[in-house]
């Protein structure tokens, strides 16, 4: 993992959350080399021992927010609004889960009673 | 050679899938990474054939692969070795791909103009933007529809009911995208390892001896020894990055021993395990492989210890270890029968500390005191069942 | 290929796969959550209001409650439903049942048993009555359960009085009167609560009834109570074991000895060793059965042994037994049943656990494999398939086994089957979805009712290689 | 609110082995469209007695939609069993007397319409049975005793031509509720906060935290507007609408999580947002907060890439 392109941006953050580096580093690479993100930072969040990714999508403007966990942690609802916080409350966050087999999956987080599109 | 059919979906193959479908039969002609590959016949080969003996050479591949403890998996990174590993009985997973590592070609189909050739991950995100647009335009003509249709009842009285159908609200049928433009070039430089799981990479190691594994530490082989405990130790303690590794307390209900032996029991009775994250259970069981069937079956892990004691004590917290929910059941149940999946659950005993010692965990001889066996779950209809 | 199926707005596939029957698909019409009920349906044509039909609900009320239109069809809607909800229980003097409930011993007394549901619901039980000259007498009579006789009232096809400590005989205007009448209403208050009777097992057992399934209980409550003649629990292997399989099962074992002399013990740091030389060796069949070393199967003991914890006894035991419609079934001597079901309350009972699962396994009878379904032949009046009830099929179907290479040349100087059908060879994902031994237990959260079936697993005898 | 409302008579709901059930179909309207609760019907439907898929009274309730009229003084609990009382003789015969009446004037009515009525009854002429409440009567003799099954709205197999009255033949009734018995008295045993109904020992939920939060997220999901029904299915403790059901789709399957530290694994997430976008739902997550006593929502649905 060191000897990663990837590695140099998030060497403040790995060592500092063992628990947590393989799901950022994961979720890290995704967003960079196949979402396709611009824009693309790291921000430490202390408060739930990781830290979270943000960034553009692809032809848009907005900052998005992703917070990398890993398939085997067990997470709370307060683990979730507390994300929200750290991350000063924007509309929605997307929690990445990853698995060993390097799998990752998206979902949208927002906060309140957020009804489906049509 | 197979004795199971694969359950494929019968109905007319067109010359095209066919013709995929053989090259695929050449192309995963292995089951394992190991071949055995036969000299030609002679007179002597036939007569020690009778005799129960054979010439047969086993082809055992050396891959290498370096163990990352923070992603809990072993990397390969040669694109031989991983082609290898992929082809030959679907082992580990593109860390930026779905399945086989594409990254690299998807990288170079987006600099060509137009993309000719789309590989399956382009196919899906071409789909997905369609299938958004579709939605898009259909919510439109169902407003106007009902909008329509209040407005005659507001001014007449007259109760229509508006359609969610007709010629004038598109169907997926009928529909048909704008054509998009094309990417702009980009510059490639291959980012890609095949990722293997600990249970895979220990699987290749321990029972088939074709993959050697590195330490990132010390860029030196582990022994299968200093594997054994490594793995364990990736589920117990935080990954160190800088610091040599202590040794860890081992104990019974260790992830790594838990999800090896569903994966050894399976692949051993030849199927091919993949990971099920995307169905929310811990595997997939396919017949041939991802490229020839859907999976047959959905496996979720339920750890089971012999004495609750145990569980009770244990620093470490198994998912399913305790009987779910009934509405989780019916959650899982759902999103499997959904894709046509039947949903196993697949109960690993933990053996009890007062009743094996703690010692056998120092190497896989740990393994007779577990046991694997499945349960199948399937609804039950009795509206169906009545004759 | 499971490409398209990863992604959670996949569509699943539209080819049902071979062998797979859309049985197994949970969108059955009853069992949907969501689905639109239209009351309306119930009402006579003429008098039925333009509702959109199923699936046609709409995505949300209009800000404010709903729009005009809105409001009037659900208005309407409602309305259906209602209407259809006031209908009132009302049967012929002729063809209603009469009963006394007596609350001591939570049984009705049926004195007048009238129509078809009376073939299967009731037993008799000899009783003391005091005759003409005050002698006692054992006299038999026709005593219903709790949820028997509730069902029969709900339904509206019997009236039941209670017993009452009030003596009516020979009170003017009572002739007919045996006791104060009870309400559907009454009925739910008294007779739930009896007998091991809860809300959910009588919910449960009104669904299969109102299908036309039969359904009596598993565990008699009371000695006189008929039941089924005990399962055969021997395995069904045990009848079929082929010649072939002994011989395969002897020389493959005397092999491995023979390997054992050259190979030393098992070494738990190199499982698989391969004969450089052996030919059996060198395929990948011989490979994967070589890692067949983990403990696998529900033939491995479960450990513990059985913990029976009477001041905790487990919620999983077998309540009902069910009989399809078209099982010829006698109240007096039951046969065995075609499915037994368990119930739980969703909300109060998490998932068994593996030892209830073993243990109500245990208890139950070893299944056929399922055979493929037969296409009718054209003109042929459709075949019903064999129960899957052991009582019809144990001993007669033979226990599945993969074709062994020694048994697919064995094969060659056998002669065919004389049997003029073509033997219908059982598909083996069938046959390890189906289990080798399955318990239902039905689900009921808060009157909605899911059945799920429990397969015994037996993939370690259906090896891929 | 309680204050205008407790103008109003409060609902009596039938508790019996700690169920509450609902009995009286103005009841039931009452609870749908005043109170936007929509119960769970439990009994079979009189005359479509072959199907599960339209059933009737009595309702059974949620225990959360129970708690829910209890605290907002719309309904008070009764202990049903106990408001049985045995009838006395006198009652009896006053009950006798007017079932005999009430059989007469059947019966009279009955031959007048048998003239009229067809040897064998069409399906068309089934399904106009309804429209004429005579016909509706004469049908349900066959009806009740059928055991064939059919498809849900077929005419009942089976059934035996309408027998040629050689001797009279009426319409007996079995009455739903009970509340038309003059020894039927539950003035004596209701109770009106669900704590004295705990103190009776005829209910008991909420008895626990998650039970306490399942009553706080139905409330608070309630108070926003929305409807709720059993979510087993859609594998949430919810489905919750944002009309009546009757009408409009749930917009989303609801899981109640009893306090912020409550364990949720990534699966659930996974599951959740999976079954929810094929189910065109979003998933909602109720985190109950006891001490606050405060419900404070996400929704989850796929992010649309990855």
């Amino acid at each position: 993992m060191q000897a990663h392109p990837s590695y140099p941006a998030l060497a403040h953050v790995l060592p500092k959350y063992p628990r947590a580096a393989g799901s950022l580093f994961q979720a890290y690479n995704d967003i960079v080399l196949v979402q396709e993100w611009t824009d693309v930072k790291v921000l430490d969040l202390e408060g739930i021992s990781r830290a979270a990714i943000t960034g553009k999508k692809p032809k848009t403007d907005a900052t998005s927010y992703v917070v990398p966990c890993s398939l085997a942690e067990t997470l709370s609802f307060g683990w979730l609004t507390t994300a929200f916080t750290l991350l000063s409350d924007p509309p929605e966050i997307f929690l990445a889960i990853t698995s060993d087999d390097a799998s990752i999956v998206y979902y949208k987080l927002s906060r309140g009673i957020v009804k489906p599109q049509v | 050679m197979s004795l199971i059919k694969p359950s494929g979906r019968k109905g007319p193959v067109s010359g095209k899938a066919a013709g995929r479908r053989n090259n695929n039969n050449q192309i995963y002609a292995h089951a394992l990474p190991i071949v055995f590959s036969h000299p030609p016949p002679t007179r002597v080969r036939s007569l020690l054939g009778l005799l129960g003996f054979s010439l047969t050479k086993v082809e055992v591949p050396q891959c290498q692969g370096i163990f990352d403890e923070a992603t809990r998996s072993v990397w390969v990174s040669s694109r031989n070795d991983s082609t290898l590993l992929w082809r030959r009985g679907f082992f580990g997973k593109g860390d930026l791909s779905r399945s086989e590592p594409s990254w690299l070609e998807r990288q170079i189909n987006a600099r060509q103009a137009g993309g000719k050739r789309l590989t399956s991950e382009e196919m899906t995100s071409k789909r997905r933007a369609e299938r958004k647009q579709f939605k898009i335009d259909r919510a439109r003509a169902i407003a106007a529809v009902a909008a329509e249709a209040e407005a005659a009842f507001a001014n007449e009285g007259r109760v229509i009911v508006p359609a969610l159908s007709g010629p004038s609200i598109p169907s997926a049928a009928t529909w048909k995208p704008a054509p998009r433009p094309t990417e702009p070039p980009d510059t490639p430089e291959d980012l890609e390892h095949l990722q293997l799981t600990l249970p895979e990479a220990f699987f290749l190691m321990w029972n088939l001896n074709c993959l050697t594994v590195e330490d990132p530490l010390t860029n030196e082989l582990m022994s299968i020894q200093q594997i054994w405990i490594a793995f364990q130790a990736a589920h117990l303690s935080p990954p160190l990055f800088v610091s040599p590794r202590s040794t860890p307390e081992l104990q019974f209900d260790n992830p790594f021993l838990i999800n090896y032996i569903v994966y050894h029991h399976y692949r051993s009775l030849g199927w091919v395990v993949r990971g099920g994250i995307k169905f929310c259970v811990d595997y997939m069981l396919y017949k041939r492989g991802p490229v020839f069937n859907h999976a047959e079956f959905s496996v979720v892990v339920c750890p089971v210890y012999e004495d609750p004691a145990d569980q009770e004590a244990s620093s470490i917290d198994l998912h399913h270890s305790s009987p779910f929910a009934w509405s989780w059941l019916s959650t899982i149940n759902r999103v499997n029968t959904q894709v046509f999946k039947t949903l196993i659950l697949a109960y690993v005993t933990i053996p009890a500390r007062s009743r094996v010692s703690l010692d056998v965990l120092d190497s896989p001889a740990c393994l007779q005191y577990y046991s694997v066996r499945e349960v199948t779950v399937r609804r039950f209809i009795p509206a169906r069942m009545r004759d | 290929m499971d490409d398209d199926l990863e992604r959670p707005d996949a569509k699943p596939p539209t080819v049902t796969p071979e062998g797979d029957s859309l049985e197994d698909e949970d969108q059955g019409s009853d069992d949907e959550g969501d689905v639109v009920l239209d009351w309306a349906k119930l009402l006579p044509s003429t008098a039925r209001p333009v509702i959109p039909r199923r699936g046609e609900k709409e995505f949300e009320p209009h800000p404010g409650g709903g729009s005009g239109l809105q409001v009037h069809v659900l208005e309407r809607a409602r309305n259906a439903m209602f209407d259809a909800l006031k209908a009132t229980r009302t049967i012929s003097s002729k063809a209603v049942s009469y009963a006394i409930w007596h609350p001591d011993i939570a049984r009705a007394h049926a004195t007048v048993a009238r129509g078809v549901m009376f073939t299967s619901i009731g037993h008799s039980v000899p009783r003391p009555v005091v005759t003409a000259d005050g002698a006692q007498k054992l006299h038999k009579r026709l005593e219903l359960l709790p949820e028997e006789a509730l069902y029969l009232i709900e339904r509206g096809s019997m009236l039941c009085w209670k017993e009452t400590t009030l003596c009516l005989a020979g009170v003017d205007g009572l002739e007919e009167v045996s006791g104060s009448p009870m309400s559907a209403q009454q009925a739910f208050s008294d007779m739930i609560g009896t007998e091991d009777l809860t809300l959910e097992r009588y919910q449960v057992y009104a669904y299969l009834k109102r299908l036309g399934y039969v359904v009596t209980r598993t565990a008699a409550p009371n000695s006189l109570y008929p039941t089924p003649p005990p399962f055969d629990l021997s395995p069904l292997n045990h009848k079929s074991a082929s010649v072939f399989s002994r011989i395969r099962h002897t020389f493959s074992t005397c092999i491995s000895k023979v390997l054992r002399i050259f190979t030393g013990r098992f070494d738990w740091w190199k499982p698989f060793r391969h004969s450089r030389w052996l030919l059996r060796d060198k395929n990948y069949g011989a490979v994967f059965r070589a890692l067949r070393f983990i403990p696998a199967g529900h033939k491995v003991p479960l450990l513990p042994t059985k913990v029976e914890s009477p001041s905790n006894p487990s919620p999983y035991h077998i309540f009902y037994n069910v009989y399809k419609p078209v099982t010829p079934f006698r109240k007096s001597e039951p046969c065995l049943p075609d499915y037994q079901i368990v119930v739980v309350n969703a909300r109060t009972t998490p998932m068994p656990t593996l030892r209830e699962l073993t243990d109500l396994f245990d208890i139950s009878p070893e299944l056929p494999p399922p055979l493929p379904r037969q296409r009718p032949l054209p003109g042929a009046p459709p075949s019903r398939p064999l129960s899957r009830s052991p009582k019809v099929s144990a001993g007669t179907t033979h226990a599945p086994e993969p074709l062994s290479l020694a048994r697919r040349i064995l094969l060659w100087f056998r002669p065919p089957p004389t049997s003029t059908t073509p033997a219908r060879r059982p598909h083996p994902f069938m046959v390890i979805k189906a289990g080798k031994k399955t318990v239902i237990i039905a689900v009921v959260d808060a009157g909605s009712i899911s059945f799920f079936r429990f397969g015994q697993g037996a993939f370690e005898e259906w090896a891929i290689f | 609110m309680a204050s205008t409302e407790a103008s109003v008579p409060r609902l009596h709901l039938r508790v019996a082995n700690k169920k509450a059930y609902v009995w009286d179909v103005e009841d039931i309207a009452t609870i749908r469209t005043k109170h936007r609760l929509c119960g769970v019907f439990t009994g079979t439907l009189p005359h479509m007695s072959q199907q599960n898929l339209f059933l009737g009274v009595p309702m059974v309730l949620l225990p959360e939609e129970v708690v829910l009229l209890v605290e907002n003084e719309l309904a008070v609990l009764v202990d049903d069993p106990n408001a049985h009382i045995q009838p006395s003789v006198p009652e009896l015969q006053r009950w006798n007397a007017k079932e005999k009446e009430l059989a007469q004037l059947r019966l009279a009515q009955l031959n007048a319409a048998i003239a009229s009525l067809p040897a064998v009854l069409s399906e068309e002429a089934m399904q106009k049975r309804k429209e004429r409440e005579l016909k509706r009567q004469a049908a349900a003799a066959k009806a009740a005793e059928a055991a064939a099954e059919g498809s849900i709205f077929a005419p009942p197999e089976n059934a035996p031509p309408p027998p040629p009255p050689p001797e009279p033949q009426y319409t007996v009734v079995i009455p739903a509720s009970s509340i038309s018995f003059e020894w039927y008295n539950d003035s004596a045993c209701h109770y009106t906060t669900i704590q004295s109904a705990k103190e009776a020992g005829i209910w008991e939920y909420p008895s626990n935290l998650h039970e306490r939060a399942k009553c706080g997220v139905f409330r608070g999901l309630w108070e926003q507007g929305m409807y709720m029904g059993g979510g087993i299915k859609f594998g949430g403790d919810y489905l919750v609408y944002p009309g009546d059901p009757l009408r409009y789709h749930a917009h989303f399957s609801a899981t109640v999580l009893e306090s912020p530290t409550f364990s949720l694994t990534p699966m659930e997430i996974v599951a959740h947002g999976r079954l929810g976008t094929v189910t065109k739902k979003s998933h909602l997550l109720c985190g109950w907060d006891d001490e606050k006593k405060e419900v404070s929502y996400l929704s989850i649905e796929w992010a649309g890439f990855g």
